[in-house]
């Protein structure tokens, strides 16, 4: 396994930072990272592509910090999936496949195509006239191209259809790599990764096995965002206007939208451990209860 | 309210939407699902003529105007004073040098509301709220004669739970869930009968996803507001639609109670739809 | 806001700390001796040392700049050559009435092309678009000198409409003198209200005015056009639509706004471009402006005179883009500095 | 992360799923009709260029006269059946000149916009594509040439050189280049930003190869629209500099040249200015309305098609 780790590392552009004091391990099995738009999962995607520097903490690539590392071997082990525009427009996609192969090597675009279900012959094609369902393959290709251990998905199907995405995870679950999953998208973190973790406003608020997670959240968060995905044939959701609610200040940043906050959560809460898992709430107990 | 047979949308030669039958009553919810390129929005748009460019055939009727018959002005009047259009992008549809209130006081001029409506609903509000709301509006601009104008407003925004302070700021700085409900607001300050929701949620997150639906869905029981929906998103519309019709390449696939679309697809394509969920 | 206020500044600062040192690099690599340009060609060698001294040719090249910036600060912009006067007083004179014709041409500009500009939106692919477009075109590809010579020729001199060249009748200066407040003629002459002199100003402007406006109106009628049918193709103007706005309804009352911010940018560009540019038609007109005072000091090699005219015309540049900055926080909310 | 929707203005032949990042309806009709005009306009330009270029290349066998055959008996004929453009005041076919002066102008505008293309173009890639200080630094730079007004920097070089048609050519590229540093900055800024450029540089592709290779072509476009409009000012710039006596100098033709010549002439002798004013009118125009075609038929904000 190739490791990679966060260290408390604190992340941003310029001087504002979105991610705050996160602490990651990937570890085998698949990690997901949970979060909605202004988690900060974004950013950290790409402090772990080593195309970020964090403004504090450190990213341990092995035993090595990723500042000193010979970026060289790291890129041949570490690879992204970007959601969209990830191929260069103006290019034919053999050629953004074979930009990953040294010039020797080109012969394996077309194995590389039909690897990820793509025949040959569209190598010849430019980006638009390819489906989005095709060109994320294209994608996959050219990452799978280094033989990479680790994948970094960030949000991968979640500019497809429904219907395409569904294949494009099958293509990925097949994948012999570890990954690291970046998505809003609860279900397929059940599907690709054993361990996750959620962000919300650039704070890790509760790490622990996927599936453990998803049952019993204990965060209140994890609840809300399980709760918000909409059943088939469910109950029509119910309005309470404070969705979007961001209070400033220290102290738990979920509290204004929180149904269980108390005066407690105007101080910031540590993550802590709570039936095998770790979660950021004083009231972890009463959300597993709930 | 929205009665529409044999339409037909096409850019040039290529048919970009057919819908043979669509009907939605008043207090009525219906959806319209498909993928990308399905031809719903396409359908949705040409119910208020706004697809330019494109040669409409069939027969439209909106709130009792014959809509590819009516002239500019009649489709005007009907535009936002009778049906409203709530559009994917939340904070790009809105103006970004115009304040909320601006634009909401100049739709209202336009289709000369100048205060409450009588009876009604909307207006019978609780004492105490409506005398909260009345200090705010004088706070927030200091017009008293306005008073009519500016009391429909915040008593709008305050029906999709936003804080009437909202119509102060500009649209960069709210949220995308807060400018889907301000579009909503817009509808119900015009006192619109029906409102057409192009892909209301599919920006927003899912957190923020269930309040913008939930307040369509409220304002439906509440007020009676016909809802034509459409979306990409099959579970999201089961929770609220009474009927579903399922577009594909332009095509309507299936069309049906909610209920039976759900249990019991007839079509592939819809099948095919139903598994891909999580 | 004070923060931006400052960052600004200070970048405006480095960009006219950067043109002193540029204007000082080419007047160094200048061909002729100034001192010899100063002292004559039948100067003594005495005479010519003194000169060196007296602009310090002989020190080192950087206390050399640092003594032409800690004079520029000092307000000591040089004496000229060929007046022999003081470059900073010639330059406030000369100043004021080129900014008279090229704010008088931009007023014009900006009043005839924003709506020239809508009104092409509004009827674009149509007629009336096709006019402005042509017409703004033939505008910003005309010659300025060839222009302001024709004009002078069919206006001035055949048809005797509109006097041939200078600011104002010059008879006027002895039967009703004019009070210099502001060295704008036109603004001291409503000030002291001085009629005969206002209406004289006011017809000598009327062709080089419209030389120089026809550029900058060409120009701001195109982008007014392009960022307004832009604006138009936007989300929010089919909500607009959608909430029953007509289309001239949407174009000045939502999209003319958004839409301002880039014109008003171009604005400051065209400002600095048309103060150059009138140096042609100030060449042609007569115009008692920086170009004329410009154009002398070229034939004569008259190095601080060009230093100073090029650092006021930079200057101006800065100061434009600067206020302009400034401003679109007044016009769109998105870039107002928190 | 903006999921799937239906934009109806799909062009056709595209696949359904490609039109992620569409534009909406409203733009549909502008697509469908703007085309026309501007095909037009953009068609009407080049033929125009043609034109201009062809009667400037072929001078020597178009003219009519040798380029400066002086015959004083013959000056300032008015335009007739031997002289259809009249003659000067040294008895010069003025249509002669006027064809042989096209030559100097669009050697002048080519030189000068290959030259500060190159320059400004590369500064700005490198800017827009590292970011930070170095940007800062190329940026900074840049203004301070875009604060010299861009004639009086000329004014100035041309008193450092001699006047001559390469010293008009220097002294334009000098003020010409910052501009299109300035526009390449922006676009290669924003196409750094793309994934496919974070892509390329976690497959460790060199920073230079990266620029060259995603970077340029993604954001050519709308400096080529604006360097066929920026042709007309050149021309202009160039005229306007020759007319001040600091261009082209006798006896080379040169339009410029030719109107400072003749405008003592204007009211006695029309001819003698108003055919060179109308050829640098007519040039300068084409080029106008070609880049004018072009942006609107390339429309720089759609890039990617």
């Amino acid at each position: 396994m190739t490791s990679l780790r966060a260290e408390r590392v604190t992340l941003g552009y310029g001087r504002t930072a979105v991610v705050h004091d996160v602490t990651l391990d990937l570890t085998e099995g698949g990690v997901g990272l949970i979060g909605e738009s202004g988690s900060g999962k974004t950013t950290l995607a790409r402090a772990f592509l080593g195309l970020l520097t964090p403004m504090s903490g450190n990213i341990w690539y092995g035993t090595q910090d990723l500042k000193k590392v010979d970026m060289r071997k790291f890129r041949g082990d570490v690879q992204p999936v970007f959601q969209a525009e990830a191929l260069d427009p103006r290019m034919r996609v053999g050629s953004s496949v074979a930009e990953a192969l040294p010039r020797a090597d080109r012969h394996r675009v077309p194995d590389l195509l039909e690897q990820v279900g793509l025949t040959p012959d569209l190598a010849t094609r430019r980006p638009h006239q390819l489906s989005g369902g095709q060109r994320q393959r294209v994608v996959i290709a050219r990452a799978l191209a280094v033989r990479p251990r680790l994948l970094i998905l960030d949000e991968p199907t979640s500019a497809l259809d429904v219907t395409v995405q569904a294949k494009i995870l099958d293509l990925l679950a097949g994948l012999d790599t570890e990954r690291l999953l970046i998505t809003h998208n609860l279900a397929i973190v059940a599907r690709l990764c054993r361990t996750s973790h959620v962000l919300f406003a650039g704070r890790v608020v509760e790490s622990g096995g996927t599936a453990d997670l998803l049952a019993r959240p204990a965060h209140p968060y994890t609840l809300a965002l399980r709760e918000a995905v909409p059943k088939l044939g469910g109950e029509p959701p119910a309005a309470r206007g404070r969705a979007e609610a961001r209070p400033a200040g220290t102290g738990c940043p979920f509290r204004l939208r929180c149904p269980l906050a108390v005066p407690e959560c105007e101080r910031a809460p540590a993550l802590r451990e709570v039936a095998g898992r770790r979660v950021a709430c004083h009231r972890a107990e009463d959300v597993l209860n709930a | 309210m929205i009665e529409v047979r044999d339409l037909q949308v096409r850019y040039g030669t290529r048919v970009v939407a057919r819908v043979p039958e669509l009907d939605v009553g008043a207090g009525e919810c219906v959806a319209i699902v498909g993928e990308s390129g399905s031809g719903k929005s396409t359908t949705l748009l040409s119910l208020l003529g706004l697809t330019e460019g494109a040669d409409v055939s069939g027969h439209v009727s909106v709130c009792g105007v014959e809509v590819l018959q009516a002239s500019p002005q009649q489709l005007r009047r009907i535009r936002g004073a009778r049906v409203a259009l709530v559009l994917q992008s939340p904070q790009a549809a809105l103006s970004p040098t115009t304040r909320l209130g601006t634009l909401m006081r100049r739709a209202l001029e336009l289709h000369g509301i100048t205060g409450p409506r009588g009876g009604g609903p909307e207006t019978g509000g609780p004492e105490t709220g409506g005398s909260a709301g009345s200090r705010k509006e004088r706070s927030w601009k200091g017009r008293a004669s306005k008073g009519g104008l500016e009391r429909v407003m915040v008593e709008a925004v305050e029906a999709v739970m936003l804080d009437p302070e909202i119509l102060r700021r500009y649209p960069h700085e709210i949220s995308g869930g807060q400018a889907q409900r301000f579009a909503i607001a817009l509808a119900i300050a015009l006192g619109a009968e029906v409102i057409l929701a192009d892909e209301p949620t599919s920006a927003l997150d899912v957190t923020v996803q269930a309040e913008v639906v939930g307040v369509l869905h409220g304002l439906r029981e509440e007020r009676g507001l016909a809802l034509l929906i459409v979306s990409h998103d099959l579970a999201l519309v089961s929770t609220i639609a009474d009927r579903v019709l399922v577009m594909k390449d332009g095509e309507v696939v299936e069309s049906g109670p909610a209920a039976d679309v759900l249990t019991r697809p007839s079509h592939p394509y819809t099948r095919e739809l139903l598994e891909a969920l999580p | 806001m004070l923060r931006y206020l400052i960052r600004r500044l200070g970048q405006a600062l480095l960009v006219v700390a950067g043109v002193v040192m540029l204007t000082f690099v080419v007047m160094r690599l200048v061909p002729g001796d100034p001192a010899v340009a100063f002292a004559g060609p039948k100067a003594t060698p005495e005479q010519l040392a003194a000169a060196r001294e007296r602009f310090g040719l002989d020190d080192p090249l950087w206390v050399q700049l640092w003594n032409y910036v800690r004079d520029l600060v000092t307000g000591d912009w040089g004496t000229s050559l060929h007046t022999r006067q003081p470059v900073r007083d010639d330059l406030l004179l000369a100043f004021p009435a080129s900014l008279e014709l090229v704010g008088a041409a931009l007023l014009l500009a900006i009043v005839a092309g924003i709506p020239v500009g809508v009104l092409a939106a509004r009827y674009k692919t149509k007629f009336p678009d096709f006019g402005v477009r042509v017409a703004s075109m033939l505008a910003v590809s005309v010659p300025v000198f060839w222009l302001a010579l024709a004009l002078q020729t069919v206006f001035a001199s055949n048809l005797g409409w509109f006097p041939v060249a200078g600011e104002y009748d010059s008879s006027l200066d002895t039967t009703s003198p004019l009070t210099l407040w502001t060295n704008i003629t036109v603004v001291d002459a409503l000030i002291t209200g001085n009629w005969p002199i206002l209406t004289s100003t006011l017809r000598h402007l009327v062709l080089p005015t419209l030389v120089v406006a026809a550029y900058p109106t060409g120009v701001i009628a195109q982008m007014t056009r392009a960022m307004l049918i832009e604006e138009a193709g936007q989300d929010h103007a089919r909500l607009e639509r959608a909430l029953g706005f007509g289309e001239t309804s949407i174009l000045t009352r939502f999209a003319l706004r958004p839409a301002l911010g880039p014109v008003l940018s171009l604005i400051a560009l065209v400002f600095a471009y048309s103060i150059v540019n009138g140096f042609l038609v100030e060449a042609v007109f007569n115009w008692p402006g920086l170009g004329r005072y410009a154009a002398s000091a070229i034939s004569s090699l008259d190095t601080p005179a060009i230093a100073g005219v090029t650092l006021l015309v930079a200057l101006v540049y800065v100061l434009a883009n600067l206020v302009v900055d400034l401003l679109q926080g007044l016009i769109d909310p998105r870039v107002r500095p928190q | 992360m903006t999921p799937p929707g239906t934009p109806p203005g799909t062009p056709p032949g595209t696949p359904p799923e490609a039109s992620l990042s569409e534009a909406g309806p409203s733009e549909a009709p502008l697509r469908r009709t703007l085309p026309k005009i501007t095909d037009r306009f953009a068609a009407t330009g080049a033929v125009l260029i043609v034109v201009v270029a062809a009667a400037a290349l072929l001078a020597p066998w178009l003219a009519p006269y040798p380029e400066d055959a002086v015959d004083p008996v013959n000056a300032l004929l008015a335009p007739g059946a031997e002289h259809w453009f009249g003659t000067d005041q040294a008895g010069r076919d003025v249509l002669t000149r006027v064809l042989y002066g096209g030559r100097t102008s669009l050697f002048i505008a080519v030189s000068v916009l290959a030259v500060s293309a190159a320059v400004g173009v590369t500064l700005g890639l490198v800017a827009g594509y590292a970011g930070g200080w170095v940007r800062d630094v190329i940026m900074r730079v840049t203004d301070v040439f875009l604060a010299f007004p861009a004639l009086l920097l000329s004014l100035m070089l041309a008193m450092v050189l001699q006047p001559s048609v390469t010293t008009v050519i220097v002294a334009i590229a000098v003020t010409w280049w910052p501009w299109y540093a300035r526009l390449s900055a922006s676009v290669a800024a924003s196409v750094a930003t793309r994934p496919y450029v974070d892509a390329a540089r976690c497959l460790g592709v060199p920073a230079p190869v990266i620029i060259v290779r995603h970077v340029l072509p993604n954001s050519i476009t709308p400096v080529l629209v604006q360097i066929s409009l920026d042709a007309g000012g050149v021309i202009l710039t160039a005229a306007a500099l020759s007319y001040l006596g600091l261009g082209a100098q006798e006896p080379t033709a040169e339009w410029g040249l030719m109107v400072d010549q003749g405008q003592t002439l204007f009211t006695t002798n029309w001819w003698v200015v108003t055919f060179p004013g109308l050829a640098i009118l007519v040039t300068a125009f084409a080029f106008n309305v070609l880049g004018e075609g072009l942006r609107n038929a390339l429309d720089p904000r759609r890039v990617v098609r």
